[in-house]
Order: C-alpha cells, then structure tokens, then sequence
C-alpha cells in the first residue's frame, strides 16, 4: 500500500502491466520523455525503453488505428488521447473499426486497446479542454466506457481495460489528479492525502469492469454518478442532510443494473448527475433504464442534473458546472415529491 | 465581379463519358524495360524519379525486358496466369448469382487481377494483407478454397462471418487476410500498425496494406504514411489507381495534378509507379518493396496503375458515366492476355493449354459454386441461427444483449 | 403539384434552391455528372453548371471543413454523405468545428451548412451501409437533426435546412426513397404513387425545422417516431387496433417538446420507436423528457423499440429491423398495465 | 525471435534533451541568396527543388541578397520590425498576466515573429487568415487595438468570445482573422474552402491557412492539400515548422525522413522552404505565394523553418524535455535582431532608435494593458453576463436552452 493520488495509481497501472506483460505498449503524444502533459506515463519510458513507451505523431486517428492494428497482432496497446476533446479526429477509427472488429469478423479478430483521455471540467480549459463525451461512445456497441472516480479504482480499472480483450475507453476526470473535488471550488483544494481511496496497493489487483460501488449507502433516494460527480454528489448529499444512496458506476458500458435497480427499488426515487450536455447523455440512458425498470417503485420522476446544453464556457466555469448547489437543489425536488 | 483578374474555381472532370470516344494518348507511357531498378537499399531520394515513371517489363511483343525483369519461371507465370483467370472466373459466376437473387451484391476486379495477383506471390503466405474489396486474388492467389468465399457470399453456413457482413467483405486470419471494413481507407493505417506490431517483436512478417485512388483522398491514407515513415514500419502501401472511384475520375482525388506514387516523396518514402496490369512488373515491384521491408529498409508505396474493367459493383451501371469502349482502347491492355503472349513466346503455352486451363477453372468454380449453394444462399438458409447475431459485439455477452436475444428468441418466427 | 417519391422531392429542393441562390452550392461523392448513387442529385450538374453542383474527394472530413470554409465565406454549401455511416471520418469537423463555431466566434462567424446522408437499413446493407446514427449527433449542441418521413416533408424540410443559418444533419432513409415501407418485407413494395404525402408542390415551400407532424390521431398511446419508423408504427397501430396517436417528429433537434407533451398528457401511455440501436439512443432522450415532464400523467412505463445492441447484421435484416410484429408486441405491453 | 534477419521498430527522438549540448551543425543551411526564384506562373513541377532547399535572403551581416530580395523599402521594413517587437513586447506581458493569475493561460510566439508578421504584410488587409495559436502577429500587423486582444485573454467585457474561449483564441472577421479553433488541424482544410468559396464567387480574396510541424500528421493536412490541389484553390498554406510540438521533436511528426514542404509535391503543389527567421525571406516566398494564388495558378505550401523559443504555453515547463541553451544555439537566430542589424547595415537604423522604439512598444502594451485590466480580468469581472453563456448556441435559441438560462437565472449567485 502507498499513498497515491489519481496521477500516481494510474502510472502504476502502466507501470505494473509494462513489467508484466511485454504485449503492452503506451503511446500518445509526449507521453514519452516527457511523461505526458498530465504527467500519467512519467518516467515509464525510461523505465521500460523506448521501444515500449513513445511519443507518437498528434494524429489521433492513425493511432487508434495503429493501435488496431498492433491488436489484431496481439498486442494490447495503451492510447492516451491527450485530451477527450481531441479524440474526435479517431471517431471513425474507434466507431467503425475498433468496435466492429470482434464482430465483423466473426471473432477471428478482435482490438483490445485501451484509449486513455484525461476528460471532463474544472479548469478553466474553456469548450475544448472540460469535454465530457462518453454518451457518444455509450452509443456504440462493441465498445466499453470506465470513468474512475479515485486513485484506487483507477488503477484497479485500468489493469481490468487493459487485460480486457474488447476495446475500452478510459475516461480520467481531470479535475480528480490532484485530490476529489466536490464542486466547492471558493474552498482550498484538497489532496487524496488521507483519503481512504487514496491507499493504493503497489502491484497488481483488478476491479471488475462492469461492476457499480456504493459510494455512500442510503435510503431516501438514489444518485447514479461516475468521476467528479460521484463526490459532488456526496457533496450534496451531506449538505442538504437527505439520506442519499450514491451509487458511483465506474463503468458506463457494460453497466451494472443489478446496483441500480435493487437501489432504486429500495429509495423509489433517482437523480441522475453527469458533467456532460444533457440532450442525449448518458443520463437519458439511465433515467430510461430505471424508468422501465423501476416503473411501479417510483415515487417521483427521475431527474437529471447536468452540464448545460451549451460548449464548456472558460470563465464561466462554475456557472457551467454541476455543483453541490445544483444537485441540491434537484434532491430536494425529488424529495419533495 | 467576373472580369480579368478575378479567380476562378476549378472544376476537374472525367476526360471521357458517354458518348465521347476514348483517347489515351494523352498518356505518357515510357517503354518497358526503360525504368532502373535501385538496390533494396537505396535511399528513398534515390527511388524519386519511380514515382514520376513507370514501371514495366513485358513489351508489345510480350518480352520481359530490362532491370525490373524478375526473372520468374515458366512454372511461376503459370501459376499466375492460372490464378488470374480463376478469379475471372469466380467473378463472373458471383456477378451471375447476383443477378439471379442469391447474393444481394457483388464486386468484381476484372482487368486488375495481375495486381493482388502478383503481389501475394511477391509475399511470404504469413505477411499480412490488409485488403480492401477487388483484392479477392489473394485469398484465390493463397488456396482459400472457393467454396468458403462462396459462403460469406451467399452469408450461407460456411460464412466466416456469420452472415452478417456485406458479400465480398471476407476475413481469413489462417490466410494472413484482415477483416475486410466496407469504411474506405480505415484499413490503411491499420496496416502500418500491424506492421509495427511484428517489428516490435522482432518478428520477420511484414504487413500490405491497399488502397484505391479514390479512396486515398481520405485522411487515412495520410496516417498511414505518416506513422509508416515515422516508425520506418516493414509494410508495403498499395495504391490501385484503376482510373475510376465509382463514377468520379481518379483527377476528384488529385490524378492529374500529380502521380499518386509520388505522394510518397514527402514522407521520405519511395513511391513507385508500376504497370499494373504487367504481371511481372507487379511482381517485381512488389518483391522489391517486400525485400526492403524484411531487411530494415522501411515502406514503400507503389501506385499500380491500372483499369477498372468492371461495373463498380452489382449496384451500379457505368454506361451513365463512362464511355463505352474505354476498357478495350486502355493502352495497357488485359493482364492475363499479356502474361499469356508473354508465356506463349517464351514457348511456356500456347492456345490449347490456356483453353484447356480456362475451361478448368470454370469447371473449378461451377464445382465450388455447387457445394456452397447446397448449403444455402442469400434468404435461403441454412444460415448461422439469427440468434448468433448477438454474439461477438463483445467477448462476453452483456445483460442488454442476453436480454434483447431473449426478447427475440420469443418472437413467433423470430422475424419483426 | 407533381407525383414525387423522396429522391425526386430531394432532387426538387435542391434544384429549387440551387436556382433561387446564387450562394447555394452541391458536392459530395458522385454528386455531379452521374447524380448520386441514389439519383437525388440526377440533372442538377447539367442544369446548374459544374460549378454549382460538383463530385468531392471521397474525404469525408475534407468535404465538411470545405463547406465550413464556404459557410464563413457566406455560401451555403449542401454536402452529400454518400451513406450515413460514412459520416464519421467527418465527425471532428461536424462537433468540433461546424456546431462551435457560431458559439466560440461570439456570433462572428457560423456554418449555414447542411449534411445530406442517406441513412437506415432495409435494403441488405449489413453494418456498413444501414446505420442511423442521429443519436450521436443529437448529443452535440449547435447542430440540429432532421429526418423526413415522407417526400413532401422532405422536400419542404430540406429546403428549410438549406436556408437555416446552423448547420444540419439531414438524414434521408432510403428504405422511403422509393416508397412508404411499414416493416412488411414480405408483401409486394409499394410506391409513393397514390400516398398524399407524394403529391408535391414544384416551387419552394418550407416545413419549419422543430415542428412535428401528428401522422395518426389517436386517444389511447402515443408513439413518438421518426424516419421508416413512422410507417411501421402506423402499420402497428392499425394491426393491434389500439388507438394510438402517432407523433412523427420530423425533427430530433431542436424537439417539438410541446406536441409531445399534449399527447402523452392526453394519452397517459408512451412508445419510443427508432431503427438505431437501443442504448444511448436519442429514444433514452425522449423517455427521459416524458418521463421528467409527463410523470404524473403516466399510467404505463415508457418503452423503446428500437434496433438491438449489435451492428446490423446483414442476412439477418427481418431479425433486427424493428417491425411492426416487434411494435405491436410492445403497445400491447404498454396498454396492459 | 531477436536475431540477424529480425524486423526491428524504429522510434525517433528528440537530437537533443536536458543535459545535452545541442550542435545543430547536421542541419544543411544552403547560404542566403542560393535559391533560384521561379516566376509566379511557373509550374509546381518546376519548383520542386524549393521544397528541398532553404530561400534565404540576409546573410550573415545582414546584406540581402539573391532573386528573392523583395527588394522592400526601409519603411516597409522599419514597419515590420516594429510589429515584431511589439509582438513580442505583447507576449512577454501577456505571459506575465498568466503568472499574475489575470488570465488561466498564455502561449507565447517568440522567436517566430517573422514568420506571421511578414506574410501579413505579404498578403492584402481583406485576405483571409486561418490560423492558429501562435499568429498573433496577424492581428497585430493588421492594427488590432491591443486592449481588445487583451480583452479576450481577461474574458473582460471586450472579449469577441463573450469569454467562452481559452486565451488566445482570437476571432476578428473584420480583420479577415477567422475564428480560432483549439482543435489541431481543422481550419486548413477550412481555408481550402472559404478560398474555393472565393474562387467560386469571382473574387480576388485568397485565403491563408496555417498549420504547425506536429498538428501536419492529422489527416485534416492531407484533406486541405487534396481539395486545394483537386480544385487549384487560392490559398498559401503556411506550415510553421518550429521544431518542436511540445515536448516531441519535429521527427514525431515525420521531418527527418524529408521536409514538410516536400509533403506538397505528392500533390501537384509547389512546396518553399523558407528560413522563418529571415524577413525578407518570409516576405518573399508569401507575396510569390500570394500572387500565385490571386493569378489562379493555384495553392502552395509554405514550410517555414523557425525556432519556438517560448515555452509551448504557460502550462509547460520545456527545462523538462530539451536542451537549456537550444534557442541561443539555433543557427537561423532571432528574426527581430536579423532585420534589426539589415537596417542598421543598410543605413536606415541604428541602436538609438532600436531602443526608443522597444520603449515605445512597451509603452503601448502597458498602456493598453491598463486600460483592459480596467475592464476586467480572470475572475475579477466585469464579463459578459453569464446567461449569455446560452447565445450563440443556434442562432434562435431553443426551448431546452431557455429553460437552462432560466433555471441558471434563479439559482442563487448564478452559481453552481
Ligand atoms: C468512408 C467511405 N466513404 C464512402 C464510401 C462509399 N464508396 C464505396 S467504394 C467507393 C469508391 C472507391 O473508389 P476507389 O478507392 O478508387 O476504389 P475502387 O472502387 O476503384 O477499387 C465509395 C465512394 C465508403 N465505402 N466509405
Ligand atoms: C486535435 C488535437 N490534438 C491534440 C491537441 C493538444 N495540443 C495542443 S498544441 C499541441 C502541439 C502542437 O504542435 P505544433 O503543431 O508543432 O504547433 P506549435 O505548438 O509548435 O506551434 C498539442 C499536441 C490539440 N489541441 N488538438
Ligand atoms: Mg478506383
Ligand atoms: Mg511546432
């Protein structure tokens, strides 16, 4: 065990598959000698040798799709998309190839290549550094979507990615690096220090893609979230006192409906809190889910907290995001019901 | 504003349609024979002036001449030519199934057979090919047998990929032959990454990647050569330039401006223009660029030049677009009446051995055609069971999937 | 007034604007001198002059950025995807560029372009040539989406799409080109001939983006459907002999929210019926806004039809094609409840 | 498999890393006034050897010389050395502002100031530029105010953006500066377009689209040469080649296996190499660029060889990943101290008037600054209302976007 935050365990990750498994590969844009922007992949390339660990050309879609064809190899390589707003330019590679492929193929052929994107809001990156787009993805079949909400699942996520032999995208909340956030961006920032989800264990453990955790057990309603939102909605369950069940998906795709129906059938309310745009989200997805699951447990309509259907504004950051007020306020109109 | 000194938008164009009467002259076709060939491990600035020529051995006469003359045995061309004309022969037959109901489609690659052809033999049977759609000639050229292609034609039992790919889209691993994608150009980086792949592991396969004219517009193309360069990737870049991309000319994706070889020269990477419908120059310049690949030297693209003899696909009709005899007045001639003066000089063959072999192809491929319709064609199985379609969108299967394939499973006759 | 099926509806507007505006200008994959692979462009090049309606690079994502380029210049470039599952490769200039730009150039700039793509299966596709992907693009705020039904709807829609001044995804099912078709692929095909909406004006007229169109009158559910979808609900309706009200919505963005409301309100019981497959779909979205704004009014839980969560498998057309056998079954388990 | 005979993976790196003594002397700098200048009508195939060379015009005392002295007057000049210096005075400030916490994020564009500045000044005021992060010079050279800049780097009131933006993601149209976009790549192929809307519309507008040497192998690059060169567009497609993207050498991207201007050839368009550094070079080959295009004989692709002597933005610390003293090590020098010692040698300048001129530029960036400032900062308003954050998301605002304004509106504080 050691102290960790979300940088460190996902470096871990890295590091612990490197030394594994000499099929692993990492590449993106300067995660090589330099580390990466976000610093994840720092010092891996010394440590491993730059044949395993390089820069590689910003050309999003030929590294999805050399990584496609590094898989169909038998490699399992490691993309860092540098940011989640730049994975667009690979869509087709990702959308139409890496997620067919298995299929198409009738098995002969399959990608498992994990894409990692730092992802999501909360400094001042403006519309094309704050983008939260795994809805899209949750779209797409043949696809897998993890968003980590702390150090220790992180790295626990992102062996399972890895070793998984179906394509994953691997979202990293960058507001979450350095220490949980919760919205309350006027209060100090805090570090995982001290956090329990900050203890990491050095080698390797996996947790299971496809498996929801019960961030904060309750009874009166149930919150879905994943990343950031997961602690502003603990955030807000504190404050507004109600007796919330917060249920932290880590993966969105393969979701894990058995959490959230025995959830929503015990509280019989549901709030529903994601960072991205809210016409089309993931959270239309949820909120229909557990409508026709849940239907007769309902005692309230399902709400959605969300980023506004608007770019991510820079300076209007935390007019933008939805924070612990924002979230409150939607408990309390479920609860009110 | 439309005076003097104003701008003007260009506008390319096909230089011949219906109606109009084909004339190639405007060609520059150097002799064959005329081009050098550089050691394999030449400097790309060294390969430059091969992406502006082109490559050719076989003559008028039909005799192979100067430094690309691979020197191939009588035994070798045969089974080339043979080859050549099975696939003629399967694409005839499959365009006829189409056209009576048991296929939804088909694609043929008549008049560019010599190109996949020739190149599969310049390959060991282990590099991997990354192909697109009228390359069918490796899986031919690779003993693939025909009834297994039949399948994934008719999506019947045998179909690898379980009748749920659109005909001609094969996949065959044990072949060295990547899942076909009906996306343009997507398989071209792919290629390069394959390529890497087997490099990294200090491995001796190499990867071919294609391409056609139209398609390398795409910004794939450009991600292949960008990586391929970069990481000097054992892989070899085909380009089928066959003068068509459905009813747009080879000028919408920039053929007239400059070669498509010559794409390469940017990236450090030799481009080499090469007669693609002279089976030797196939051959000799894909051995070529193999050589280079599996001893360090990096990739190479060769634009084979070439002409799409075929409708587009079973969809379409290039009476509306094209003029009706430029296939016959296409200077550089079919390239299995070519390979087979060729043989015929050399004293190899001669006019009863080619009909005798045509007629045994044929028989080949009625015989295939057989045994694969007795196990069913499009909308009449036997087929994989439709259930099957739920599998493989994942390894393991997900709660939403093993719900819906219940939720159909209970439908009366499985259907909407 | 004219006989017209779709192609020739399409084909109308275009011509009609293309001869209205100067600015109006055509191109896309064999757009030109041959008139498209499914003739919506047929005659236009030799009525309008190959400057005005042209053959593009097959470069999906360069077509696009051209027309951005054209739209900031003041033209209003009509782009044909030749399939809509090739709109991929041009998804990072339709999300981040195309949808931003009027946004993040505080209104200086903006992309009056429009994005043709047939679209949807029903012809023995396979995965490649069957999608419906307005899902993924509903997601992205600044763009809107429209898919007619119908050719009077698609000509008055295309024409409105055309003169709007944000960029729109217009996707035409080419299962409608040649006629209606409900889902019953074993009967005789029919054709637009004697269909009231094939009786189509020659000059201009504009159908409104955002309003949709009630195809069936109903007191017992709604259905809310778009595209082939709404055919197949009609055929569904009148099998079942259920009542149900037939919203076609024409538009997916922006949404005709207050037609739908007044039906689920008036109806109490709500179907969702698309071709795209089921998770992330834009029919999460609508569940999830009746259920957020109808809640009270609800007697039965909202229910999707939809494609399954696979590629659309090629031989396997009828097995995935959600038709009206698979609509009926689902308004019989709605007015159960 | 690690033997003789074994594939092996090639990975290119930076020649230099902290640490190192960089020796930049592999570099072949062809001397100033070498290259031969073709006419503007010349075609692309005649122009190859430019792409492979360096058009250099001062040498080493600062004399011009060769076919490519634009020959441009000392005002002219004194005009362009002043904007340079003012750019950088802008930059230096700006930056500063960043470590003051007044705006999130600054990029600076030092050492490259010649590159933009000269071809500004190259093309006409109502020529169109598509550009990215580090071509502030172009508003600059075209007398944008400078507190209106600042403006959209404090989010103040004045910004265009409406504080939407990240820092220096300019739009301007009625500079002809198109609205910047944080996503590599995408607004080449952009100015393809509004140049053939241009063309197609009988102007005499051309458009500039610019790239760097890192965001050129994003297929958006290959998109932008294909339409220019398939529709002869008039546009000068700039490729700032500053060694660096990042952290990651020029060779990531594929520049030591030929030039970036070579890229042009595969397309039939004349691709210049042009020492960025120099001026009058940068100068030269704009105005030969822009003349080209504006005569419709089509597109080039501008390689200009410079420097990033500034970190990448404020984000980034480049002690991390080269050398300390690359920048003082660089053989093409500073382009302010280059022109600077022309006009001193040329008699039409000298250090008094050097160092009034930097005092005077540096009085009107803290004067405008101050102004700015006095409208708001970073997180110290006054902004833009923030309910405007739903405008412009369509031009007419939908139902879902009116009740979110709404819902923002009364929540307390308008806060999350
Ligand atoms: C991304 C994408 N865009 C468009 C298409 C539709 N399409 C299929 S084949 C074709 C023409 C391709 O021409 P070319 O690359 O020259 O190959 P050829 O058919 O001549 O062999 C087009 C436009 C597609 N399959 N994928
Ligand atoms: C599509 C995309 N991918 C990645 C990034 C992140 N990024 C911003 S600048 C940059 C480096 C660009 O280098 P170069 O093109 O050489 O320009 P320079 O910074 O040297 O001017 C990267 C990787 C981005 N903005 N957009
Ligand atoms: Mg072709
Ligand atoms: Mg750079």
């Amino acid at each position: 065990m050691s102290r960790m935050n979300m940088v460190q365990a996902l470096n871990s990750a890295l590091d612990v598959k490197l030394a594994g498994d000499p099929d692993v590969l990492v590449f993106g844009e300067d995660v090589g000698f330099f580390g990466g922007v976000f610093r994840v992949t720092e010092g891996l390339q010394q440590r491993h040798g730059e044949g395993r660990v390089f820069d590689a050309p910003i050309a999003e879609a030929g590294q999805v799709a050399v990584a496609i064809g590094m898989g169909a190899y038998g490699l399992r390589p490691v993309v860092e998309c540098q940011f989640a707003d730049y994975i667009y330019p690979a869509f087709d590679q990702i959308v139409s190839e890496a997620a067919r492929l298995r299929y198409r193929s009738g098995g002969e052929f399959n990608a498992p290549i994990t894409i990692r994107a730092p992802y999501g809001g909360g400094i001042f990156g403006g519309q094309t550094h704050s983008q939260s787009p795994e809805g899209l993805f949750s779209h797409v079949c043949g696809l897998k979507t993890v968003i980590p909400s702390n150090p220790y699942d992180a790295k626990g996520l992102l062996i399972s990615a890895i070793e998984d032999d179906d394509p994953v995208l691997f979202f990293e909340p960058k507001r979450l690096y350095a220490g949980p956030f919760d919205g309350h961006h006027e209060r100090p920032a805090v570090s995982w220090d001290g956090h329990s989800k900050g203890d990491v264990p050095t080698g390797r453990y996996a947790i299971p893609l496809g498996e929801a955790a019960i961030a904060r057990e309750g009874g009166d309603l149930t919150i879905l979230a994943y990343g950031t939102m997961v602690h502003v909605a603990l955030a807000a369950a504190e404050e507004t006192g109600i007796d919330a069940e917060v249920i932290d998906l880590r993966t969105i795709v393969p979701l894990d409906i058995a959490a959230i129906e025995a959830s929503v059938r015990k509280t019989g309310r549901c709030l529903v809190v994601h960072e991205a745009t809210r016409t089309g989200g993931f959270g239309a997805e949820l909120s229909a889910l557990v409508q026709e699951r849940c239907f007769h447990w309902l005692e309230a309509p399902i709400l959605r907290v969300t980023g506004w259907d608007t770019p991510y504004p820079r300076e209007f950051e935390w007019e933008y995001f939805p924070g612990p007020q924002r979230v409150g306020a939607a408990i309390r109109r479920v609860m009110a019901e | 504003m439309d005076g003097e000194g104003t701008l003007r938008l260009h506008i390319p164009g096909a230089r011949f349609r219906p109606g109009d009467r084909p004339d190639f002259s405007y060609l520059r076709l150097p002799p064959a024979g005329a081009a050098p060939r550089p050691p394999v491990d030449a400097p790309a600035i060294a390969t430059r002036d091969l992406a502006f020529g082109l490559v050719r051995t076989l003559d008028d006469d039909g005799v192979a001449v100067g430094e690309w003359n691979p020197g191939l045995g009588a035994d070798e061309l045969v089974r080339g030519l043979r080859t050549m004309a099975l696939v003629r022969a399967f694409d005839e037959r499959m365009f006829r199934a189409q056209r009576q109901g048991k296929t939804p489609f088909y694609m043929k690659c008549t008049g560019e057979e010599a190109v996949a052809t020739a190149q599969t033999y310049a390959l060991r049977p282990d590099d991997m090919c990354f192909a697109t759609y009228r390359q069918q000639a490796i899986l031919v050229a690779r003993g693939t047998p025909l009834d297994e292609m039949m399948g994934q034609i008719y999506a019947n039992a045998l179909d690898p990929t379980k009748g749920r790919q659109l005909p001609v889209m094969y996949t065959a691993k044990s072949r060295g032959y990547f899942s076909q994608s009906g996306n343009l150009a997507t398989q071209f980086p792919q290629a390069v990454g394959w390529a890497m792949a087997s490099a990294y592991r200090r491995d001796t396969r190499i990867a071919s990647g294609w391409i056609g004219d139209g398609a390398s517009a795409e910004g794939d193309f450009h991600q292949a050569l960008v990586f391929a360069s970069v990481h000097r990737a054992p892989v070899v870049l085909n380009l089928v330039n066959n003068q068509w991309a459905i009813s747009s000319a080879q000028s919408v994706a920039g053929g007239e401006e400059s070669t498509f070889a010559s794409r390469a020269i940017g990236y450090g990477i030799p481009g080499v223009r090469v007669d693609g419908n002279d089976y030797l120059a196939v051959f000799a310049a894909s051995r070529w660029a193999a050589e280079r690949a599996r001893s360090n030297h990096g990739p190479t693209l060769i634009e084979h030049f070439t002409y799409r003899a075929a409708p587009h696909s079973t969809s379409d009709d290039p009476a509306r677009y094209r003029a009706g005899d430029e296939w016959e007045r296409w200077p550089l001639g079919d390239p299995i009446a070519r390979l087979k003066l060729h043989l015929v000089r050399a004293g190899a063959w001669d006019d009863g051995r080619h009909s005798a072999m045509l007629r045994a192809v044929e028989a080949d491929v009625a015989e295939a055609d057989a045994r694969a319709q007795a196990l069913g064609v499009h909308g009449d199985g036997p087929h994989h069971d439709p259930l099957t379609m739920f599998d493989d969108v994942y390894k393991d299967m997900p709660w939403n999937l093993r719900e819906q394939r219940d939720e159909l499973a209970a439908l009366p006759g499985r259907a909407t």
